[in-house]
């Protein structure tokens, strides 16, 4: 553990941060769009980088920002507005949500952030009635929330509670293979779903993962 | 990946440019992806607005004219379109008597039309009521999964519930009426080939030669299981008899049957196979008193096909041959 | 091969087995595979018959019904149906006033309705008066060969010939007036993938995935030259140019634009090259007055489509407006 | 050269040739198609097995044949009556015109042979306007009629003389492969055609093929 002041996180991280996903969306959009193949449309690769294209786009257009939640809804209404399929509205909605929750500043800290990425799944349970284990999104964003938070309250420093929410994501995303789908085209396949990777868990991941290499400055 | 298509990212865009020049009678907002009526809808009309994922044509934008809907919105290929379409189209279509959604079930088809009730509530005074069709028999309905998908069902109520708006029905009524479509159809697809979704550049999945793949949606998951590929009177019988013990259709209730093309299988095999959907119907004592055969709501290039079937009455009967005036189907005017 | 069929020998009568059920309007002699009118041809009103080869639906038994053909003979697939069934179709549609018969340019279509036509005149009083389309520009014309081959002109020519004859206009007039519109009519096509006839049980010709077959035929034979895979684009202007450069459209007449597909490629696709041709024909000066895209004349699961130009006037528009109701084309009734 | 009494090809022998050239269309059915399949539509193996196989059923439905002619009669209609295709009227018009030549007597000497397939090669021309080299059927029918009528000029006795015809019947189809289609749906290949053997002539050097294998009693 090293002690550090607070980090603060601010308009720029969360702008690094959207840019990170963005790319790792692209980079990773055949991935994605192959495990949609297997028990889904094969879109959510296209989806996904469509979206987050756009929202690079559109953070690009606006002249800057001056609150984390006036970036964060710009992403949230450009996901919405340009993704469409399940992702849109669930991925739009986590954004909106965490930007509601994020007040007016322009920078939060690290308790903040765990609150909205809470707040964030709250509204994506609110939009697809996810439940543990249903073999969805929810399923790699819950426990990584959770770490976030466990982490932070168990004292550890933001850098380290977002590597173990990256972790956390990433188990969760591991253990949808064997679930049983029971929300999203899934689970039109009854037990032939079982034994693959859900596409949205995957791309949380991905989300939770950038969030942990840019939310937080390089030491040095 | 072989495909009339100039790149997949324009596929959808290409394909309304070319819906434009060739119906004068509609009208297409590119930039939102609608494709409406080129005369506005008459004062007291309800306006039918539906939309989907693309990759189904004729459904929804070729069901768009006299009789049918109002308004389609596209969204990319096999992805639901976003609120902001459905917003536009409400607004476009809207006659100050209501709008109604027809909504296929799929996650992403109902929580995008959700947001866009959602929107038309806060930004404009619309009434909007939405019906959700879910029709499709090889999915196991339950209160933990998504549900049914919607499929040929939402064809026939499309016609059906357009006729009845141009009577100028309110939009309750018209609700209820959808909902009565929607409850008395059942479905079931099958596939003999996947299809190649543009942006994926390879099948969806493989199927070796001798296999099919029994219960199919309409974008590519792949179904509830393989079978070997069998003689056309087999395939008709499983996708029947499927449908026959979900719903009674024996009661002397006349019915409308529909074979459906997914897109890569021509009308010879339609017909083929509607021959034996005909016989066992009526073997089994369905009295099918309508029919519909050919490609009204494809996969991409999917091999294969679908039956529904939507027990009738009187009143329904009527209001399918009503007239109708749109690129997909076109009857009686 | 993957076909919703029960064998390759019973898919042309299981097919009008599935017409007959699917259509009360139409009539099925299933012994002669004819399809006609259910209700017997008007007396005084010239009777259209048509017929080929099985494997192109719904040319032509889906053009049977008011307004286009009153009877199509239904050979087996890809081949010319024999005299005995255009001499029953004869005897059959035949009201008093003559049969025009609507072939189309391949040397079994020719030769088998020609003996039909002899033995019309020996064993019957029946006037036949045969016209032969011949508009597929891909295949040079001479005297030295078989000439062109007749494809989606004939549709056209169904559908307006067939209107005029509803008009009670004589043979004389109506042979006429459909070696007008075949003379003013013109098709290229492409296949992206070979057929599979049933009987043959594999495809036709092999295509790399990464090459297209240009002036394709609706036989599976193979067309003129192969060509790389090019986008929409590219394929409609090799498909337009040779078109244009046949037969000037450009005077200022209005034309109906026809782009067709070959079975295996969906609505999507053609809707963008119908977009791309639109382009071009109004790049070109040419005055697209009515458009056709669909599946009509097909080349059963061949992946492709064709382009058909029809230099039209104002008499042949009217025709074409003119009500019609059959499986394949519907309005205006 | 053997020395035997003038051969009279009698019903019996004619309708050994039919019931050979059916299982020879039936045996040879892929092959057929195959070739067409290169240069046409894929249809005369089944176009000729459909045909031959309803030519025997319709023999043995008659209650046997007073006349050649008769026989030859059922066969041309049966055919004309159940191919189709280009097929169907040729070798359709190919019977008829043999069984119009053929008089009322139920045989025939080895001259009237000769006379009865240079007639039906007439029907074939006067049908389908084939001209020497245009890569039809006829480029194996004309050299099988002269070179069977040659040989009995010649003096050659009638199995000698139809050995003759079926070996230039495929020395004809062989002569096919480099022509230039000029007549039928080959034609519409233009140079591509070229480097393909006909199936028309294929199907027709079977068909002379089975003549002198039965057409005249074995020796013994
Ligand atoms: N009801 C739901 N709640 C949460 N996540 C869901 C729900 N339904 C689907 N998803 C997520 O959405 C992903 C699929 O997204 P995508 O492929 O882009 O949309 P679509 O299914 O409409 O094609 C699934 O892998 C799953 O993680
Ligand atoms: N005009 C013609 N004259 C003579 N033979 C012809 C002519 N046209 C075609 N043929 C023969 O017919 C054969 C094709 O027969 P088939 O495949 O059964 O009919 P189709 O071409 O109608 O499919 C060709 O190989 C050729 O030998
Ligand atoms: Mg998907
Ligand atoms: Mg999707
Ligand atoms: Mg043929
Ligand atoms: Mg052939």
């Amino acid at each position: 553990m090293t002690f550090t002041e607070p980090t603060t996180v601010d308009v720029a991280a969360f702008d690094r941060w959207i840019r990170a996903f963005a790319r790792a969306a692209h980079t990773h959009k055949e991935l994605l769009t192959e495990l949609d193949a297997a028990i889904g449309d094969a879109d959510h690769g296209a989806n996904m980088d469509r979206g987050m294209t756009a929202a690079v786009a559109a953070v690009d257009a606006a002249a800057g920002f001056d609150s984390v939640a006036a970036l964060l809804k710009c992403v949230g209404l450009t996901l919405v507005g340009s993704v469409g399929g399940a992702s849109g509205p669930l991925y739009g909605t986590l954004f909106l949500r965490m930007a509601a929750a994020a007040g007016t500043g322009a920078a939060l800290d690290a308790a903040d952030l765990a609150r909205l990425l809470t707040a964030g799944l709250g509204g994506v349970v609110d939009r697809g009635k996810a439940e543990p284990g249903d073999k969805t999104m929810y399923d790699a964003l819950a426990p990584a929330c959770a770490a976030l938070t466990a982490s932070l309250d168990s004292g550890q420093d933001l850098a380290e509670a977002l590597a173990a929410a990256a972790l956390a994501a990433d188990a969760g995303r591991d253990a949808t293979v064997p679930m049983l789908a029971h929300k999203g085209r899934a689970s039109y396949l009854g037990e032939r779903s079982i034994g693959h990777q859900d596409p949205g868990a995957t791309s949380v991941a991905l989300l939770v993962r950038a969030a942990a290499t840019t939310l937080v400055p390089a030491h040095g | 990946m072989k495909k009339l298509i100039n790149t997949p990212e324009s596929v959808v865009s290409d394909a309304l440019l070319g819906i434009a020049a060739a119906h004068p009678d509609l009208s297409v907002d590119h930039i939102n992806k609608i494709i409406y009526r080129a005369e506005p809808t008459p004062a007291g009309k309800v306006a039918l607005i539906s939309g989907g994922g693309s990759g189904h044509e004729p459904l929804h934008g070729g069901f768009v004219g006299l009789g049918m809907l109002d308004a389609a919105c596209a969204g990319e290929v096999f992805t639901s379109p976003v609120p902001g379409q459905m917003l536009e189209a409400t607004k476009v279509a809207d006659a100050g008597a209501g709008v109604l959604h027809i909504v296929k079930n799929y996650t992403g088809d109902v929580m995008n039309f959700e947001m866009a009730a959602e929107m038309a509530a806060a930004e404009t005074g619309v009434e909007v009521v939405a019906v959700v069709t879910d029709d499709d028999v090889a999915v196991q309905d339950s209160l933990w999964t998504a549900g049914r998908r919607g499929v040929g069902v939402t064809v026939l109520l499309e016609k059906v519930v357009g006729a009845a708006a141009e009577e100028r029905r309110p939009l309750a009524d018209l609700a209820e009426l959808a909902r009565t479509v929607n409850r008395q159809g059942r479905s079931m697809g099958v596939a003999l080939t996947s299809c190649t979704v543009p942006a994926a550049g390879k099948p969806t999945f493989d199927l070796p030669e001798d296999q099919i793949e029994l219960g199919v949606g309409i974008h590519g998951e792949p179904g509830r299981r393989r079978v070997p590929l069998a003689a056309a009177r087999e395939i008709a019988a499983m996708l029947v008899e499927p449908v026959l013990a979900d719903l009674d259709f024996t009661g002397g209730d006349p019915v409308i049957a529909f074979v459906n093309g997914l897109g890569g299988t021509p009308l010879i095999e339609l017909y083929v196979l509607y021959n034996e959907v005909a016989r066992i119907l009526a073997a089994s004592g369905v009295q099918v008193a309508r029919s519909l055969v050919g490609p009204y709501i494809t996969s991409l290039d999917m091999a294969g096909a679908s039956v529904t079937l939507l027990k009738a009455d009187d009143e329904i009967l009527r209001l399918w041959d009503a007239p109708v005036r749109t690129p997909g189907l076109r009857w009686g005017v």
